[in-house]
């Protein structure tokens, strides 16, 4: 029975590594209805280049303010170039545009810091402790806390400013958010630099797991379903559907496992997923569609 | 007078891009030296050109297709594209076009049969000598392989071909020495990996089997240090044993051991010799020069060794030019690599003795053992022994299936000089 | 009201969502072969009214009699099957096709031939092709949107998109027709070209006609029977002249505020 | 040229996507503290024309590939929407255009952001617009994407009033509202002009109530401007009739 | 005056659905087709028909197998790869278990079962809608491959998980040269492309793009969304079976479930980006450009830049290049390639004025 507990425990910790991803799509797809498949090549990209800072003897806080710059900078290029030219524009095509831009920041990530594996240390020691005869980790006890502020944080600002409203009009409606005089540019700079720092703290906790490398990029595909489960608009449930996902895909790949073959990680998440969708057709905490006629 | 060519089918970025770019740096810096040093083999100048595959596979066909002819006249010796699912995409065609495939350390195990494969080679050890071998150390460690009798041996193993291949193979030495086998597979790519070690917890092996693929390497040393696993009983294989494999995993790697056909370091005449005449020189084809000497850039050296090898063999048959496929094939076949040999080549120590013949396309199947201290690797063994006889009626057993599904008669090997 | 049989009757329908009452204990019916005009301020219900005879919205109480078939609620498919073809007040036209091909599709219930006939132009599917095609060619031509037969209809200003919509419903060759503003964003002419194709229907194929307008004057020429309906709930029911004088009516929609 | 003109077009031509030419040649403008209206039949190009003012055109496709746009004085033909309605220039679209997973209220209030005003001033201008539209003010809770046509072009309305304009570009406000509604709007607007000065370019196929309250008129015939005049002019002349245009 | 007989039109509606209705474009279209079928045979070498016009065909087959799905009914998919894959596997074992199975019969099966499978998984459609479907097509990916790696049964237990093609041998005659192969392809290729070209213009084909374009209306006028929705995954898998097939046994000779992996199911995605969603011909010249666009830039590099540039960072800025341009097809012409050619017809046509 211990042991239960052990797995579920530590897929509720590895849950929460997932919706650290998850939350950056959640904020660019709440903001500006764009499903941004370029999440995962972002990580990647501000883990990449804080690490190789790192490596060129930059001190860790002026490394992770010039990161920060670089996502801006990141930002600032996607809106002048890619969004700005594709206002009101079908969500589909927003989707594939980001498709486009996964590709050209993974490869200016590699061009520009190469392809090795980077090894990364925040100091956060990831060594074992017994709690109750489970094991605990500081390390993920840590990316608990961060990924509760990020929450927190961030569901304030969507529901009570004026920003988080427009932001929202935004996502609705191009067209109309163009004419009653919002900002897109300004607000789009602002999305994607805030979900560029959500991707440099996944990036970085991420990063101090499995080394800074390509298939950083990957983690999105862990993200997706919890993103799902959650409701693509829905902040805190980033949160619930990345426990939902790691506790339930490490109790199955533990239990369920041993009888139907190993492995079954990559698709349990999205069956799971798919489940949930057929009771829930927008996820647990996502928006209903509105279909008037 | 005149070229001989070599098509490299090399991958430099993409998720496996540390492999690539070592192996291909190490490989293209020997063959600089041998046309820097010597002026080419018994004055036939070496080239290549190289064709970014990214690791996938029908890039990989793309380049052998498009590079299969030579360049400018000069003919290719052997294609080494370093990848699994390219090996078997290019495996018929190079039977079809006469061009050696070489895949060493890795492939289609049948495929040392060369009676079969004439013109595939798995140089120096395939996956079944690998996981022999690693048991066979495991017997040693534990005081003989009769003690290995109630062990507990987990193998975590990627969810691909490449992981499954050796399963059958270990479930065999579990039923012949006795010990209590568990396979747990890691989905690819492996980033996430603590069920897979709360189960290894759980069951408390003796050692953990780890044949693993990229990103799971690195994740898998993390995920056992959390989950309270001793890193020095867990053995990587053949893909696991790169400093690009631990280093990332910092202090969780430290003691870690993983077997090599070949030890990493500088400490070897014809290293030294590559630093003297490409490296020094500005020459070097790594773009971080601290991975000179690394196991990625020291197997691109032995591969090219080996190559150049077979093409020096050859020439003392067929006469001092420029040969084609079908002759440096016949090299290779015919490879002999003594201690006394190796010296010659700077090379003692770091190739092992190997000799191949027409049935036998591996050579060597023996490794040594190396253990990570946390920034670098040290060898802790000498050279291990497969269970080659053991093996041998396995793998004839399924290349001979192979050639009826094919239709291939195979060659006599007793027929062959 | 007329001495024809009624097709639809609604029976003390009664609609709501979250905190609004939509609909409240609705009655009347529709004789067969009527048109029959549904008038009210804005948010009275009227769209809803549309939706639940067609099965977009199932109502929380009463009784739907269309003919013959006594039904809580409908199906928005089983109501097309059974001859319910509408128009909306968004435009619900799909916009990446030709006003051909949208005319089209309002013909797929009449369509006999399977879609492996269609695919390999076997059995059934080359004749039929033609029947469908010319019956659609009919339709366009009737209501003059030859021109842009083969435009995509995303691109055609508000007005001929509502023609083309009206198409699509005709094609459907439906019993009973249910307008949503067919007239909204027209000119004085063009309303009365609409009214024109919208009697000609009538008197044609003897559909039964319910349509939402907020042009009392072209109301008044159109329908035969008014209904009235204010916040939910009806107010008015009965021929145009003697509805329009009824002072409630007067109140509520025609003339002073409210 | 009439000298002093809020809003003045010279010869405008829109292209959609590069080949679809809607309107060309266009020259209008309007005083300050007037109702203009802008007539025309189905696909006349008095959207376009609206949305080529407010620069809404560019996130069409649409493109302006002659003449210029002056407003209070300045070229604005290039000028982003944001940057027009902070200078008092807003549209209200054709076809409501409200943010369906926003409610009511939320709907009035991104129209008040421009100025970023005072918590408290913006519930003043909240108040305001449901003193003119009461039916809002019952459903303010309710989300935009629910509400009825009719409703929906309040809040439209009203959430391009939230900005306090100068001028405001009306596609089509009569739409699908009922008739006294109808009445009401072109009220609201007449006071309007009167207590704040405000200006409307009104593009109508309403005829008769439009040119019942505007200042000045003119028709838009396949993509030109067939004719103008003073609104009770139009409205009696022949020009009207001629143009099918009668409402 | 609706329902008068109207004969003028009867004799037209035929042409007017024909495929090319200007002689012209009929004509240059059978030239086409005559030349991929009489001259290139004799005229490609080894490279042009291994390298680039097998993969060409069988990428446009998949591409038109995703966009039927896709582009013409309207549902987001990320699963393509994993049909492919079933097709191939499906094709395999029917050979290899069911004796005597003529080849283009195991092919067959190969797509029906790719296009069962499409319909399982297409079920969640009828429930759920938008970017939500990503979910079910991409639970498609990776279960499909989980089961080929994981049971050994799939690839007859073969060591290394990995099925070697057998020889292709049609009606006696054996297609196993480049050049046979490529015949081959070129006419399952062209035979399914006329079919799904039938297909869309038929009244499937109008229900899809019913649903596509607003499946609440759709259903309002009585299409039966969930026939058509599964018809849709249906059909496109059994062209995605095929293509995988066809990848499998005329292409690489052989299937590692690897090859069919979410990158797969992107490329085949951005090809119909690229080439135009809602489109045949879009397929077509999508994966031309696919296929073309890398190995063009890495001829250009190595003969031109080949010592200024090392072939990693070629690679790099080819991914870089790549995803610039599918941001510049969107942005410029997001009906792609089969839009541009339109929109040069159209200039032709009335040329020399501009509208
Ligand atoms: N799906 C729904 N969810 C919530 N409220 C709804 C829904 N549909 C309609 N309503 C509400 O029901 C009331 C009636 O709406 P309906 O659309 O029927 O009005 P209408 O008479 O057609 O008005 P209009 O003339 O403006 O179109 C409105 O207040 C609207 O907000
Ligand atoms: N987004 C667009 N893309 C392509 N063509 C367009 C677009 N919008 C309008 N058009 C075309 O431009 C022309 C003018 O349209 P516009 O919408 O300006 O007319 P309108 O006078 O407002 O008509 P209505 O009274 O129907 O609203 C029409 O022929 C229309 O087809
Ligand atoms: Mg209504
Ligand atoms: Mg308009």
């Amino acid at each position: 029975m211990s042991f239960f507990f052990e797995v579920l425990l530590g897929g509720l910790l590895a849950g929460v590594m997932y919706s650290l991803v998850a939350i950056g799509f959640v904020l660019i797809y709440k903001a500006s209805g764009v499903f941004n498949f370029a999440q995962g090549s972002m990580v990647l990209f501000a883990a990449l280049t804080f690490v190789s800072l790192l490596e060129r003897g930059i001190s860790f806080w002026l490394a992770f303010v010039l990161t920060l710059l670089a996502m801006v900078a990141l930002a600032w290029t996607i809106e002048r170039w890619v969004l700005r030219k594709l206002v009101n524009r079908p969500p589909i095509t927003l989707f594939m545009a980001t498709l486009g831009l996964s590709y050209i920041i993974e490869g200016l990530a590699q061009s520009l810091w190469g392809a090795q594996v980077h090894g990364l240390d925040l100091g956060i020691n990831d060594e074992p402790f017994e709690f109750q005869g489970m094991l605990l980790s500081q390390f993920d006890i840590f990316a608990a806390c961060v990924a509760g502020v990020l929450v927190l944080v961030l569901s304030v600002f969507f529901n009570k400013t004026r920003t988080g409203i427009a932001l929202r009009a935004v996502a609705d409606d191009q067209l109309a958010a163009l004419a009653v005089g919002i900002k897109l540019e300004k607000l789009w700079l602002i999305v994607w630099t805030v979900a560029g720092f959500v991707g440099l703290v996944a990036g970085l906790l991420w990063g101090a797991r499995l080394g800074v490398q390509f298939s950083l990029s990957l983690v999105v595909l862990k993200a997706l379903p919890v993103l799902i489960i959650g409701g693509f608009t829905s902040i805190s449930g980033s949160i619930v559907g990345g426990l939902i996902i790691g506790a339930s895909e490490k109790l199955a790949e533990v239990f369920l496992g041993a009888y139907i073959g190993g492995g079954i990680e990559n698709w349990f998440p999205y069956m799971l997923a798919m489940l949930f969708l057929l009771v829930r057709p927008t996820g647990i905490f996502g928006e209903r569609q509105i279909e008037r006629v | 007078e005149g070229e001989q060519y070599f098509p490299l089918q090399s991958y430099r970025i993409g998720p496996y891009a540390a492999g690539g770019s070592g192996f291909f740096g190490g490989f293209i810096d020997y063959l600089q030296y041998v046309n820097l040093k010597d002026g080419g083999v018994n004055g036939v100048k070496l080239t290549w050109s190289e064709c970014e595959t990214e690791y996938v596979v029908e890039k990989g066909v793309e380049c052998y297709e498009r590079l299969k002819q030579g360049l400018n006249g000069a003919p290719a010796a052997a294609t080494n594209p370093l990848s699994v699912g390219i090996a078997y995409a290019t495996l018929d065609r190079s039977t079809a076009d006469k061009l050696p495939l070489i895949t060493i350390n890795h492939g289609r195990t049948d495929s040392t049969d060369g009676s079969v494969f004439p013109y595939v080679f798995p140089l120096q050890l395939n996956p079944y000598s690998e996981v022999s071998a690693i048991i066979n150390y495991i017997g040693t460690q534990s005081g003989g392989l009769e003690k290995l009798k109630g062990k507990k041996i987990v193998t975590l193993y990627h969810g691909s071909p490449y992981g499954k291949e050796t399963n059958p193979i270990l479930e065999l030495l579990a039923k012949k020495y006795g010990f209590k086998l568990t396979l747990l597979e890691v989905p690819h790519p492996g980033n996430e990996q603590q069920s897979q070690w709360l189960n290894i917890r759980r069951l408390k092996p003796d050692w953990v089997i780890l044949r693993g693929w990229g990103v799971m390497n690195p994740v898998a040393l993390k995920t056992a240090q959390k989950t309270g696993f001793p890193a020095d009983h867990i053995i990587g294989n053949i893909w696991s044993n790169s400093e690009d494999d631990a280093a990332p995993a910092g202090n969780a790697a430290k003691g870690f051991i993983a077997i090599t056909t070949h030890p990493s370091g500088t400490d070897f005449q014809v290293l030294q010799d590559i630093k003297k005449y490409v490296v020094d020189a500005q020459k070097g084809n790594l773009e971080d020069p601290k991975r000179f000497g690394t196991v990625y850039y020291n197997l691109g050296v032995v591969n090219g060794i080996l190559n150049v090898e077979a093409v020096r063999v050859a020439q003392n048959k067929y006469g001092k030019r420029p040969l084609t496929g079908e002759e440096v094939r016949w090299g290779f076949e015919n490879i002999k690599l003594d201690d006394k040999r190796l010296a010659e080549l700077g090379a003692l120590g770091l190739v092992q003795p190997l000799t191949l013949s027409c049935a036998d396309h591996e050579g060597g199947g023996a490794v040594r053992f190396q253990q990570w201290d946390g920034s670098q690797w040290h060898v802790i063994s000498d050279w291990v022994q497969a269970d080659r006889e053991l093996l041998r009626p396995i793998i004839e057993k399924s290349s001979h299936q192979y050639a009826k599904e094919k239709g291939i008669t195979p060659r006599d090997c007793a027929k062959e000089s | 009201m007329t001495a024809r049989n009624p097709l639809l009757t609604l029976e003390h329908i009664s609609l709501s969502f979250k905190g609004v009452k939509a609909i409240t204990d609705m009655s009347f019916s529709v004789a067969e072969g009527e048109i029959c005009a549904l008038i009210g301020p804005n948010g009275a219900g009227k769209s809803s009214l549309l939706n639940v005879i067609n099965g977009v919205y199932q109502p929380d109480d009463g009784i739907i009699t269309y003919d013959g078939e006594i039904r809580t609620a409908m199906r928005p498919h089983h109501a097309a099957e059974r001859g319910i073809a509408r128009t909306f007040q968004n435009i619900a036209l799909f916009k990446g096709m030709s006003v051909l091909d949208n005319v089209l599709t309002g013909r797929n219930l009449k369509v006999q031939s399977s879609w492996l006939e269609q695919a390999f132009n076997v059995g059934r599917a080359p004749k039929e092709a033609l029947v469908q095609r010319q019956k659609a060619e009919e339709i366009i031509e009737f209501l003059r949107i030859q021109p842009w037969r083969g435009s995509l209809v995303g691109g055609l200003p508000y007005g001929l998109q509502k023609r083309v919509e009206l198409a699509r419903a005709l094609a459907a060759e439906p019993k009973l027709l249910l307008l949503d503003e067919p007239m909204a964003g027209m000119n004085r002419d063009e309303k009365a070209e609409m009214s024109r194709f919208i009697v000609d229907t009538q008197r044609e194929f003897g559909t039964t006609i319910v349509l939402i307008e907020h042009d009392i004057g072209v109301v008044m020429a159109l329908s035969q029977h008014l209904v009235v309906l204010d916040y939910g709930k009806k107010i008015g029911d009965g021929p145009p002249e003697a509805v329009r004088n009824n002072p409630e009516v007067i109140a509520a929609y025609l003339g002073t505020r409210h | 040229m009439p000298v002093g003109a809020l809003l003045h077009i010279q010869n405008i031509e829109v292209i959609y996507e590069k080949v679809i030419l809607a309107v060309q040649d266009i020259s209008l403008s309007v005083a300050p503290q007037s109702i203009v209206a802008l007539l025309g039949a189905n696909g006349a190009g008095k959207s376009t024309t609206l949305k080529a003012i407010s620069g809404l055109a560019s996130a069409q496709r649409g493109e302006i590939v002659d003449g210029r746009i002056e407003y209070q004085g300045n070229d604005i033909t290039t000028t982003p929407p944001a940057t027009l309605v902070e200078r008092g220039l807003v549209q209200v679209l054709e076809g409501r255009h409200c943010f369906a997973h926003l409610s009511v209220e939320e709907n009035l209030l991104t129209g008040g952001f421009v100025h970023n005003p005072s918590r408290h001033k913006l519930n003043q201008l909240l108040e305001s617009i449901y003193h003119y539209f009461p039916r809002l003010k019952l459903l303010r809770k309710n989300l935009a994407g629910y509400a009825s046509g009719g409703e929906q072009q309040m809040v439209a309305i009203g959430r391009a009033l939230m900005s306090e304009p100068t001028l405001v570009l009306l596609d089509e406000p009569s739409m699908g509202l009922a008739p006294q509604i109808v009445e009401e709007i072109f009220t609201i607007i007449k006071n309007l002009r009167d207590e704040q000065g405000m200006s409307f370019l009104v593009a109508e196929q309403n005829a008769g109530a439009a040119l019942r309250y505007a200042d000045y008129a003119y028709i838009l015939e396949n993509g030109r401007i067939s004719s103008e005049g003073d609104a009770e002019h139009i409205n009696q002349s022949e020009v009207l009739l001629a143009s099918y245009l009668a409402g | 005056m609706l329902y008068r007989e109207s004969g003028q039109f009867s004799t037209s509606y035929p042409a007017d659905r024909r495929i090319f209705r200007l002689y012209q474009e009929r004509w240059a279209f059978y030239l086409l087709l005559a030349a991929a079928f009489l001259l290139i045979p004799w005229l490609g070498n080894d490279y042009w028909f291994s390298a680039i016009l097998i993969p060409f065909l069988v990428l446009s087959l998949a591409a038109l197998g995703l966009n039927l799905l896709t582009g013409y009914a309207g549902q987001l998919s990320l699963g393509s790869a994993a049909f492919m894959a079933v097709g191939a596997f499906a094709a395999y074992n029917s050979h290899l278990r069911i004796e005597g199975l003529p080849f283009l019969l195991s092919l067959l099966l190969g797509g029906v079962v790719a296009g069962l499978t499409g319909v399982v998984f297409g079920l969640p459609s009828l429930r759920i809608k938008g970017f939500y479907i990503l979910v079910s097509t991409l639970a498609a990916q990776f279960f499909v491959l989980w089961v080929f790696t994981t049971f050994a049964w799939f690839s007859n237990d073969s060591s290394s998980g990995v099925i070697t093609a057998p020889p292709l041998v049609i009606l006696g005659h054996d297609f196993s040269s480049p050049q046979g192969r490529y015949l081959f392809t070129l006419t399952v290729v062209v035979a399914l492309g006329f079919l799904a070209k039938s297909i869309v213009g038929s009244e499937l084909g109008r229900n899809w793009m019913a649903v596509r374009d607003m499946d609440k209306a759709a259903e309002v006028i009585g299409i039966a969304l969930p026939k058509a929705k599964l018809l849709a995954f249906a059909i496109s898998s059994f062209y995605l079976g095929i293509a995988g097939s066809l990848w499998a046994f005329c292409y690489l000779g052989t299937v590692e479930p690897h090859g069919f992996d979410l990158s797969r199911s992107f490329q085949i995605l951005f090809i119909i980006i690229i080439g135009g969603m809602g489109s045949i011909l879009g397929n077509f010249l999508g994966a031309a450009f696919i296929v073309l666009l890398p190995i063009l830039l890495s001829h250009i590099a190595s003969g031109l830049l080949a010592d200024t540039i090392d072939a990693g960072q070629l690679e790099n800025c080819q991914k870089i290049i790549f995803g610039g341009l599918i941001i510049f097809f969107l942005i410029k012409e997001p009906d792609g390639l089969a839009k541009i050619y339109q929109t040069c017809k159209q200039r032709l046509q009335v040329w020399p004025l501009r509208f």
